[in-house]
């Protein structure tokens, strides 16, 4: 961050529209590829800001930081979730060159539209334009008509090429406008607990959205059948999710490894599932 | 036998999760698949024909959060391969294709349990700035996962017929299934815990308490707790004031 | 003839909208209109029995926000009129009053609509502190398009029997139906748009916000909604401090 | 608002019982009459003001300032709600006489009063007090008694005016006692703000409750139907009604006439209904 | 005679109270004081399977707030005693449980109705610092209304056959018992009143009025609301200022 | 409270452990005989608090202001509550040594965690456990096997006396750790704030779970049948609770005599029953 500054007072580092093309054309391609249950698309969000990252910090502790920083849970819709990368390239950008954004600010812009464009994005490019197209064109292949599979493939490629790239150079104009202007540091530390409190309030509802652990456990003797999970929920509805989660944060706070956790989950789940608890 | 491997390749393409070319993550869709491995097993129209039938049996289909109800690289590729083969009609087509899909859910299932260790594995990539590992996890690793999940099953279903696939299935026992759900059930948890670990301040406790308290008690989206916490970011944004001295807390 | 004219007047008035004369805008009851009507008629009972069973009809009819479930200006009079007319049995006057009230429905939201231009007029006598103009504007114009509305189809369903009105309705292309519906269904959006200008405060749109998510994705109504402003406004009031040097935002 | 200060300190300006009983009599008489959809009782609410307006403010701009501010969408129910034109009358009058009340409280207790009092009113005055003189006279009419209709006539009027002429002077009195205290002007920004947030809150809830804007759109292809307002209220409820309304809180912030904005609001509902919109 | 003074001595104890004996108030379970109740009536055996198939039918019976679906001491002892005395089956012995388990609700209901009068007697003693008052209202007292609403009528059915407590119930007149339920309904208005006199604070009406709304409206429980309640008391924290110069309000 | 300052500097008063014990089994043993409609557990938990406050209030008007503070409206679920009587017994301790805790602070504290306390107890203790044994020793007794109801005593008993003095002691240790430390006055002003925050919150909800004040009047007239709480529940549900606890509230604030109220309140529900009010 230091060599930065220094960088800065003699020159700012900007991102090239090729490297922003890059960055879409890697969003496009493998965003999806490697979708986890752990954290969906997280390393593919951080895979398509490399073209940027790589600009941004010569340094290579900045780099990492910053890959780091873009290996968090992440998910949305595709399309109209490209103004995600889009709008954070501008953000990094400003970072790279002096203003001191915190990761809560580039967290809580994530976290905070990812959940909207999601909701947004599925109903429209699944719901509606998918559907719409399929019932054209499905129509045509019935009749065994080839040129239903080929004008879907085209149009529904263009629909996706055209609103991601739209959605993609659109956050990133929308951030220069936005996060260029701000240099009052005052103004920062606000907008950075702005951020908190966004991407505090939304984790608070990804828990129940993501998460969803439940047992199958019940207790049976003579006709008498408890089922844990109803009792459970009336304490607290999706209480084992919650606590799971706090649990978690807790080891990986003292420093257990990330690793070892995942083995003892993996263990968990199949003992679980051995002894019926899931 | 070479037709058994290109329909295997069709099927490993398909469940890539290249984005343009198909839809989105394993969401190839079974018309445009449909004519291409019929045409590989000699019968294009026929092939159309089962993929738009397939097709509209999962019209309605969303996916969201990487869980669909219909896996279309199995429902698609391999079962309108299996159709096209016996010269079954459309109809018949379809009832294969759905159990395939169902099938295949298992294979998107383990998919997304198994990339959580190259997603850990990148995590260190990343903690050295080594991007071609990036790439290398993201892009490279889960085409290997995929062609033991599609690639093979696809090819044994073609070659040796279906009951390959079932028997396989049989072989499992069940508690292994239902642990790999288990597992898959789990993992969210610690992407969550990790998310908490970045963002997590005791300050905005409240913030995550209301948050939760929404979703899960008054069933809110996730659309609409993020209008409640964009509210929340902004009254807290018109009162703020600078710290007095020191940081508080 | 002179009946008619009578008629039609009773059910003018009746639409009127004066508050303490009936309940409240073209709610002047049956019970009230019925005997009238009957005596203009030529008997007084009849009308009576007929408006009372006609109101026993609408006994839960609550209008809220300007939205009933009749129009009884036409249920109440015109029916009642005709019914008394055909010497029918009560029961088949409610008949009749049941079809009038649904077509009063029409005029009551032509009406509504139409309105709206007199508020705007009236907005530029507020303008220039015109008071006679407003005057002329909330009492003298709506009772002209009650004329139109009320006095000439009660006039002539009574003069020349209800197919009349049958007929002009026939003669209305539905689209224009539905399209003055649609009318009457954005005009209000103006309404709350001009209210937003005289009270939106970006300090303030956090509030808006939650008292949205509240009401349109929780559903409470306006009692709960309000309750909960109050409590935002006076957790305001007691967190009020000064503005620290001048107005912020 | 200077010329009444003046005046202020040489005498105040006093509202007369005529001046209210006229006020009421114009409200009981005219309120509902030009009951519209885009502002129901708007107009209904200025006019029953005009004789405490005119009392007040001498000076025509003044006057023209007051008429205006009292032409903004209203509605409720009238005997209960005529507690708001009383305790409106009272704070006009201490305006009037210098205190700087701005549109902000003003609109802020009408706005934050006229939806419960419409709950309250409505559930008291239709659904107990009608109903039961209905049911009571109703049955007397139905044997041909005709004094069925004239007690029903007697009572309701009798209540009517009753409850009305009781809300509206105690809205009065009660405004006179709250507001006529207040002369701090730190204490009048401090109210205005409140009155600022209690507005805006139930401003939010009344787009939900005043506009229902709704299309019967669909895209129907075979046997696929697609309702476009069912995708809709997935993204968010009622999110046509709220995207009308800023919008056209858009366009008037930008000086467009009010008088444009509603043709074109006309031509848009019945172009609509014609291709099948609403 | 002996018999009838042991079962409404078990009765007694049955309904004192007693934490740890049974499980709380009025809860003593069918399960152990059946076979009790069984041998004074000299047959442990069936005392100990009516008991059982009683406790059967309540399996799922919760206390919350005072308020059960039963009755034990009377289902438990009373009615197990009379089956063992008519030599009933277990099945027979259900029956009779049930109808006075929902008679003995009736005790209790007028028990937590008369306890008011000993919790205000105690509120003086607590005036004057008089400890052994408390301890006499706390636990003397509520058994002499136990004596009279358990002890009494649980001889009498003994004693004298169930007809005795049915013809008890007759006697007394609709309207009292409705009564009593009406001052049971009406009490703890009094006692959270007294409540809100001790925290109430004008400053913090606003958490009031969310409370309620999130409780009444929105259907939320004590635990969702004490959640949002530390999320609010959290954000004062943080938010915190000393006051400027003196309290505010 | 100035002569216990007094003597804090001399020395601090200390409990022993066997105040705790008594504490404890006054707690397990009494809690719920005198379990009233209008304050539930009250008398009970201030029973309790004897032991614990005879130690540490030596003068009586202290004494007396202890022993008066507990007797407010109390209701939990008494093992897993048993937190609370502990949390107190340390609060007390600090508040006796010269901490200046406010009522506000312990009503805060015995509020906020009573209803959560409850709801989790419930559901353990009764819906689970309970149920766990029951099913167990049922099968047995139901086969003529008398060990079904011992095992059921001692296991029962066992557990209540594990959790409760486990709760209880866990939670006086927890006061002690949170409370002991706090000395800065203007913390503890903080504190008192936020505890009246939630104190007040829970309070809000408390009505709804409390009070339940409904009227089965209704008006009839031929076929017309009007509920009136029909009508009351559409202008606010819990209307004639909420309004009952404030009228009440407003009397005790004005001074008049509880048990006057308590007589008039049996004579409302009595006559009120009698006229079909109830
Ligand atoms: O729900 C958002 C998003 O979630 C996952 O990433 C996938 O299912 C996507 O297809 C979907 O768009
Ligand atoms: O709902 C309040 C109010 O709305 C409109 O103004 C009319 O329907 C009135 O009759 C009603 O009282
Ligand atoms: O609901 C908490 C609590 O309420 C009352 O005090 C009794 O019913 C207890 O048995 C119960 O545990």
């Amino acid at each position: 961050m230091a060599e930065n500054q220094e960088i800065m007072e003699e020159k700012r580092i900007k991102l090239r529209k090729s490297d922003l093309m890059k960055s879409f054309a890697i969003w496009e391609l493998t965003s999806e590829m490697c979708l986890s249950y752990e954290r969906l698309m997280s390393l593919g969000f951080c895979h398509a800001m490399l073209p940027i990252l790589k600009r941004l910090y010569p340094d290579k502790d900045d780099l990492a930081d910053a890959m780091t920083r873009h290996m968090a849970f992440f998910n949305t819709e595709n399309q109209f979730g490209a103004l995600i990368p889009g709008m954070i390239a501008s953000v990094e950008e400003e970072r790279a060159n002096g203003t001191d954004y915190s990761d809560e600010v580039i967290n809580g812009l994530k976290i905070g539209l990812m959940g909207p464009l999601a909701g947004v994005g599925d109903t429209i490019t699944q719901g509606l334009v998918k559907t719409i197209l399929l019932a054209i064109c499905v129509e045509m292949g019935l009749k065994g008509n080839v040129w239903g599979s080929i004008i879907f493939f085209v149009l529904y490629t263009a629909y996706i090429l055209g609103v991601g790239y739209t959605m993609f150079f659109s956050g990133y104009k929308l951030g220069k406008n936005a996060f260029s202007k701000i240099s009052d540091t005052s103004i920062i530390r606000k907008l950075t607990d702005c951020m908190g409190v966004l991407g505090m309030t939304v984790a608070g509802c990804m828990i129940a959205n993501y998460v969803s652990i439940q047992t199958v456990a019940t207790f049976t003797s003579g006709d008498t059948v408890i089922e844990i999970q109803a009792l459970l929920d009336e304490i607290m509805p999706g209480i084992l999710s919650v606590g799971t989660v706090f649990i978690l944060y807790a080891l990986i706070r003292k420093n257990v490894s990330v690793i070892k956790i995942m083995g003892v989950l993996v263990v968990i789940g199949i003992l679980g599932a051995f002894v019926g608890i899931f | 036998m070479l037709q058994a491997v290109l329909v295997a390749l069709c099927t490993w393409v398909c469940a890539s999760g290249i984005e343009f070319t198909c839809w989105s993550i394993q969401l190839c869709s079974p018309i445009i698949f449909g004519p291409i491995v019929g045409a590989i097993m000699g019968n294009m129209e026929l092939g159309l024909q089962i993929g738009c039938a397939t097709q509209l049996v999962y019209m309605g289909n969303i996916m969201v959060g990487g869980v669909g109800s219909v896996d279309y690289p199995m429902a698609g590729c391999v079962a309108t391969a299996l159709a096209v083969a016996t010269g079954a009609a459309p109809e018949m087509g379809v009832t294969i294709a759905v159990s395939f899909g169902l099938f295949g859910m298992l294979a998107e299932s383990g998919k997304m349990t198994l990339c959580s260790i190259f997603v850990h594995r990148a995590d260190k990539c990343a903690a050295r700035a080594d991007t071609k590992g990036i790439t290398f996890y993201n892009v490279v690793c889960p085409q290997i996962i995929n062609f033991f999940f599609y690639f093979i099953p696809a090819f044994l279903a073609v070659r040796f017929g279906a009951e390959y696939l079932t028997d396989l299935l049989d072989a499992l026992p069940e508690v292994i299934l239902t642990g790999l759900e288990a597992v898959g059930m789990l993992l969210p948890a610690l992407g969550i815990a990790m998310l908490m670990k970045a963002i997590f301040n005791l300050k905005f406790l409240p913030y995550f308490i209301i948050g939760y308290v929404l979703s899960s008690y008054l069933e809110l989206g996730m659309i609409a707790v993020s209008l409640v916490g964009v509210a929340f970011a902004l009254m807290y944004w018109f009162s703020y004031r600078e710290p007095e001295n020191s940081e508080e807390v």
